[in-house]
């Protein structure tokens, strides 16, 4: 279990899991459920275990669609699609360190290119 | 306030506490043998509500170090709202003795309930201390009163 | 002149062991006005007492100060060894130097100066000790039950039974409550209505009850032993003395498109009605909105129809005034409305109802004469799904944060009843945790799903869609399966919280009493008194004072009638005199004092005060009621003028003991 | 305006509408302006007085007079009319026996602060433009117009009539007004700064009573300072503690009951900023329970004699300000 990656999830995404009743009201209401390996349900509770990476290495984080049907349904207002967006960052931002340096900037910079997306790159991909 | 001879400052506390939680609560430590130091005196209210700010003054003017004053958990109290009158009520005063430049630590409400004898002997140890480091209470006393 | 004698204990070596009892003794024996100072061994004892009460006579002292263990444990002890030898028992002060000395101190020396310091603190607060007595105050030996479900029935069956009257208001036409609508019972499955309606026969059929239908309460005023309430009998249209129930103009009357509450407006009933057959009264109520002779003058065909001519179109509201010694409150409660929660479609669909519809859909003198059929084409249903816990247990903002604790079992009960009768149907039960601890809950959950086979799954509905089909598609998460299921339903079942009656409220504003945040009546001790509220005289009875099935609303209801004859039997009621009380030529009569009262004591009068220069002026002064009192002291801090004192805790005594304590 | 107030009491008076008029008259000098009663349109017209002094609130003196026979006619300003309604909302003042006018108020001006320039000798004052005219004995002085304004003016907190039964002038708003400014700059001193300021200011104190005499909330049948039963009774400031306790426990007394109308500092004859005490209480409660205006209405709960469960705890002192 990773301690810190725990923390950065529950802090970033701002959810209480200790909140969740293991009721399943997310799962039952979730539209990409058979999409998912992991259910909003399970998030939650393997958030609460700790359990992140293997969240992180699951497809399942791109699969959320970020309806907020289980946000807006669920009795004890846990907010599982956040704890799902703060593992999909977290797993993000992991990868990040060796995706892009400044060093790579004035090769990469092209005309047609936004200057957003390079921002955007960087907020994504260095932590 | 009490100079023993190795001349330690010994402050004088007086505790108010209401008759149904937090007097229980001092019996409870009684009974559990819990130590909480000599120099705390309680008095015993039948509610937090009944402490009138002029109590507490006339304690500091008589020579008091520290002041406190304990009652039941808010949504608790037997009289179903003294405690939260109580609140408000020293919030403000507490707050009217720090604008006065009146040391904070001097003052302090704690809500102890008949269950919490080690709460009630915890709190009286650490507000013996906090107020033990402030020294005797110089800001709000009676020079009359003071012993010699 | 004062002669106060202190006595101080030992306690065998309790007190003995850390603190020279001699010494204590000895210094407090030089403080003003004290003229014995003795110490003891055990002065809790026999001869403990003996030497106080020895003490008493001989000296003639005229206040006692014990050095012992806490006041809570024998301040009694000596305050009625002080009464039996004519010392006024108010007159005893105890220095608690056990639990706050002896026990939590080690050194000797420390341990005596702070003994010494308690003990003169006791002593000077003794100098200021008045005598006081405790007044008593008449019990009216009558008690009012509001409400009349079954948890107020049981009360005023059971205060009836001990020979006292008893009245019930109820607000609805007829008494009988949630448990009438109720098909069958749990967990014996006895039909409700053979259980209650002979209750309710007796009820009305009993010398000492009389039953209020279609009244509420307006206002209460008085105390403990000594309420007067006001009464609002509701204008019915029909005269309650005169009509034999016959029925006869229910039938005739042609307004018959008036949504039935009493089958939770699944089916009409007609505008002059009588709620159902066994209804107590069985008289008729004419539905204001409804009649077209009350709303146009144009009609009047019940009025013509009636033999004994009891339908009166002028009867207006009537208020009748009454004493009561005791008041129980038994408002029950009602199932939440259902609006926000849309992923149900409660409010789309009408094969969605709840579990009190689905009460009246089975119930043989329901809609549909007792044969289960969906309410929107009266077909029958074959796969019907269960929601448990909608609104229950929920965080604040999405509905009720308790469990309502019901539902768990009514539904295996009407899984079991639906199975039984319907063995085509398919039953399935959402649940988050089957919560069933009781009398044979357990195995009679355990038999809808081992005899019933009722499919049991863990999960929650997600989502219900009504579908043009007809079929109701209900989406929803199989947890131990970890799938999401789909099923095509006929009928869905909502398990809805239950919630206080909405009059609960305002009626606990009347009565000065408690409510916590869901409006349940909070009791005096959630442990040690769970039937009583903390005002003197008020009794909680049923559902209104937290969620409850049958069983443990008529246990409660039995208590609440128990506690309530302690009271009616009673003359009088000793009150206690430590209570506060102001002085009238100090009191500004600003109403501060009324306002931080918990208990609605003080009341304000005018008065005629003779000036200094012999005129006499009016002024507004408080009046403290010292049986309503309780003496908590509120009032003294929140009077700026110090004309509110409390007896036993002056304003004078408790800065005696200050001072004292920091001589 | 005072000749349209002189002749709309006197038309009261005429028509039996009021049997007495509060306003106020002249003293020995023209800045000593004092309230006075009126009985009968002679006295109006000799010695009524409305102008740039007449800074005295008069609700207080309606706890007595409105309880006598016959209605009183009480001219009364914004700020005075909060006091009034709160005296209505504590049953001090019998409301239908009071006929109010509501009149503009100020900036009143401070006669010591026309002194503290070095004037003296005044006469009467006028306002031109904001340049005040004094005329004194020793001939005409200058100096700009608000430094001459009274402090209580200057943090003025509404222009409104909270009651009344006609005005005359126009109605005014609730201000947003600087009036916490020093008590926050008090806050944000250390606790040693402050206790040196107060000692400074309350050691001053000469137990005259002035504050306590003219505060329209200090109606106490019998005051706990003058009550030898109160256990803390005492009359003249003989320890620093006793000078302190009075003034802490004056403003407690009055807390979620003061409404801010300042009379207290503009009587000290010793210049003690009392309002700060009273003013620190406002604050807190305003922070603490929610904005609270005393005398704006006449059923609200005092703050001291209400609660929410959710109220912070005393703690909270150690949480704010600078220690």
């Amino acid at each position: 279990m990773n301690k810190n990656l725990k923390e950065q999830v529950l802090r970033s995404s701002g959810v209480n899991v200790l909140k969740c009743m293991r009721c399943g009201k997310c799962s039952g209401t979730c539209p990409s459920y058979d999409e998912m390996e992991y259910h909003p349900h399970q998030f939650v509770y393997m958030v609460e275990r700790g359990d992140i990476e293997t969240l992180m290495n699951s497809k399942s984080i791109y699969k959320c669609l970020t309806c907020f049907a289980c946000v807006d349904r669920c009795p004890r207002n846990v907010e599982p699609a956040k704890v799902v967006e703060a593992v999909r960052l977290a797993a993000v931002r992991q990868q990040g360190n060796n995706h892009m340096t400044p060093a790579q900037i004035p090769e990469m910079l092209d005309d047609d290119l936004p200057q957003q997306a390079v921002v955007t790159a960087f907020r994504k991909y260095i932590k | 306030m009490q100079v023993n001879e190795n001349k330690e400052f010994e402050p004088l506390i007086v505790a108010f506490c209401c008759n149904w939680c937090s007097y229980a609560g001092a019996d409870l430590s009684g009974t559990n043998r819990l130590n909480y130091p000599t120099n705390v005196k309680i008095i015993r209210v039948p509610c937090s509500c009944r402490v009138n700010p002029m109590f507490i003054l006339r304690a500091f003017q008589r020579g008091a170090d520290g002041v406190i004053l304990c009652g039941c958990h808010p949504g608790d109290c037997h009289y179903t709202s003294g405690n939260y009158f109580t609140r408000r009520r020293m919030t403000l005063l507490f707050s009217m003795l720090d604008f006065l430049g009146i040391e904070r630590d001097r003052t302090r409400v704690e809500w102890v309930s008949a269950a919490e004898g080690a709460k009630f002997a915890a709190t009286m140890n650490e507000f013996t201390e906090a107020v033990k480091k402030l020294g005797p209470n110089r800001r709000l006393e009676d020079l009359r009163c003071r012993k010699q | 002149m004062q002669k106060i004698g202190v006595f101080v204990c030992h306690c065998g070596t309790n007190i003995a062991a850390t603190v020279d009892v001699k010494a204590v003794a000895e210094a407090l024996g030089h403080e003003p006005g004290v003229v014995i100072s003795r110490d003891y061994q055990y002065m809790c004892s026999e001869s403990g007492q003996n030497l106080v009460k020895n003490a008493i006579k001989e000296h003639k002292l005229t206040g006692i100060v014990v050095c012992s263990c806490s006041p809570r444990m024998h301040e009694n002890t000596f305050r009625k060894a002080a009464a039996s030898v004519g010392l006024n028992p108010y007159l005893v002060e105890i220095a608690n130097i056990r639990e706050q000395c002896s026990w939590i101190h080690k050194d000797i020396a420390t341990a005596t100066e702070k003994a010494i310091i308690l003990g003169k603190a006791a002593v000077a607060k003794v100098h200021l000790n008045a005598p006081l007595t405790a007044g008593e105050s008449p019990v009216a030996k009558r008690a009012l039950v509001i409400g009349g479900g079954i948890a107020g029935i049981q009360t005023a069956l059971d205060i009836a039974e001990a020979g006292f009257d008893v009245d019930i208001v109820e607000k609805n036409p007829t008494i009988g409550g949630k448990m009438a609508q109720i098909d069958k019972t749990f967990p014996t499955l006895d039909c409700a209505a053979c259980i209650l309606t002979p209750k309710m026969v007796e009820a009305s059929q009993n010398e000492h009850i009389t039953i209020h239908s279609f009244s509420e309460v307006t206002d209460v005023k008085g105390f403990v032993g000594n309420f007067t309430v006001t009464i609002k009998k509701k204008a019915r249209y029909v005269d309650e003395t005169k009509c034999t129930g016959c029925g006869l103009c229910t039938e005739k009357c042609p307004m018959k498109k008036v949504p039935n509450e009493f089958n939770m407006g699944l089916d009409n009933r007609t505008a002059i009605y009588i709620p159902f057959a066994q209804a107590v009264p069985k008289v008729a109520t004419i539905d204001p909105n409804y009649c077209m002779m009350l709303k146009n003058g144009k009609c009047g065909v019940c009025s013509k129809v009636c033999s004994v001519g009891a339908i009166d179109y002028k009867q207006e509201d009537r208020f009748i005034e009454q004493k009561y010694g005791a008041i129980v409150v038994a408002t029950g409660f009602n199932p939440i409305n259902l609006d926000k929660y849309d992923e149900f479609a409660y409010n789309q669909c009408p094969d969605v109802v709840t579990s009190l519809e689905l009460e009246r859909l089975m119930n043989a003198a329901g809609p549909n004469g007792g044969t289960l059929l969906r309410p929107s084409d009266k077909t029958h249903p074959h796969k019907i799904v269960f929601v448990q816990c909608v609104g229950s247990r929920c965080d604040d903002s999405k509905g009720k944060p308790y469990c309502s604790k019901i539902c768990c079992m009514y539904t295996a009960k009407h899984a079991m009843l639906i199975r039984e009768k319907y063995p085509d149907t398919e039953v399935y039960v959402f649940y988050i945790d089957v919560r069933t601890p009781g009398k044979n809950f357990d195995e009679f959950y355990r038999r809808a799903v081992e005899q019933y086979n009722v499919h049991y799954i863990k999960g929650m509905v997600g989502k219900v869609t009504p579908r043009s089909d007809g079929k109701i598609e209900v989406q929803a998460s199989d947890l131990l399966a970890d799938e999401q299921l789909h099923i095509d339903a006929d009928l869905v079942v909502l398990a809805a919280a239950i919630e206080p009656d909405k009059t609960a409220r305002p009626l606990a504003t009347m009565l000065t009493t408690q409510m916590d945040t869901n409006d349940f009546f909070t009791e005096a001790h959630p442990k040690l008194r769970p039937v009583e509220s903390a005002t003197a005289g008020i009794f909680l009875s049923g559902a209104c004072q937290g969620p409850k099935d049958i069983p443990e609303t008529v246990a409660q209801a039995s208590a609440a009638a128990a506690k309530a004859i302690g009271l009616l039997v009673k003359n009088s009621i000793t009150c206690n005199p430590c209570v506060a009380h102001s002085d009238e030529l100090m009191c500004n009569g600003c109403s501060s004092c009324e306002k931080v009262c918990p208990y609605g004591a003080i009341t304000y009068i005018d008065k005629e005060f003779r000036m200094p220069d012999r005129t006499t002026a009016v002024r507004r002064v408080a009046s403290v009621n010292p049986a309503v009192c309780q003496g908590c002291g509120a009032c003294t801090v929140a009077c700026p003028s110090g004309a509110m004192d409390l007896n036993g805790f002056s304003n004078s005594q408790i800065m005696a003991e200050v001072d004292a304590i920091c001589k | 305006m005072q000749e349209a107030m002189i002749n709309r009491a006197k038309q009261l008076l005429a028509d039996g509408t009021v049997n007495r008029v509060i306003g106020w008259k002249r003293g020995e000098f023209a800045y000593d302006i004092t309230p006075a009663v009126f009985d009968s349109a002679d006295e109006l017209d000799s010695d009524f007085v409305f102008d740039d002094f007449t800074a005295a609130n008069v609700s207080k003196y309606l706890v007595k007079e409105s309880k006598k026979e016959g209605k009183v006619l009480a001219f009364l300003k914004p700020c005075d009319t909060y006091s009034f309604n709160q005296l209505v909302k504590e049953h001090r003042v019998v409301r239908e026996n009071v006929y109010i006018i509501g009149i503009p108020g100020g900036p009143k001006l401070d006669a010591e602060k026309i002194k503290a320039k070095g004037i003296t000798g005044i006469l009467g004052v006028k306002n031109e433009n904001y340049t005040l005219k004094i005329d004194t004995v020793y001939g005409e002085e200058t100096m700009p117009f608000y430094e001459a304004v009274l402090d209580k003016c200057a943090s003025c907190k509404s222009k409104k009539h909270v009651v009344y039964d006609e005005l005359m002038g126009d109605e005014g708003d609730v201000l947003d007004s600087d009036r916490f400014d020093m008590v926050e700059k008090l806050e944000n001193m250390t606790a040693q700064e402050r206790y040196d300021f107060w000692r400074e200011q309350l050691s001053k104190c000469i137990r005259c009573n002035a504050c306590r005499n003219v505060c329209p909330a200090c109606t106490c049948e019998k005051c706990v300072f003058d009550n030898p039963a109160s256990g803390v009774e005492n009359k003249a400031p003989a320890d620093s503690f006793e000078e302190n306790m009075f003034h802490i426990i004056r403003a407690f007394h009055v807390a979620g009951r003061c409404t801010d109308c300042g009379e207290c500092s503009r009587v000290c004859p010793q210049n003690i900023p009392l309002h700060l005490l009273n003013r620190k209480f406002i604050k807190d409660i305003n922070e603490l329970y929610g904005n609270y205006q005393a005398g704006e209405d006449t059923t609200s709960r005092a703050p001291l004699n209400d609660y929410r469960q959710d109220d912070c705890e005393a703690g909270i002192v150690h949480e704010r300000g600078v220690e």
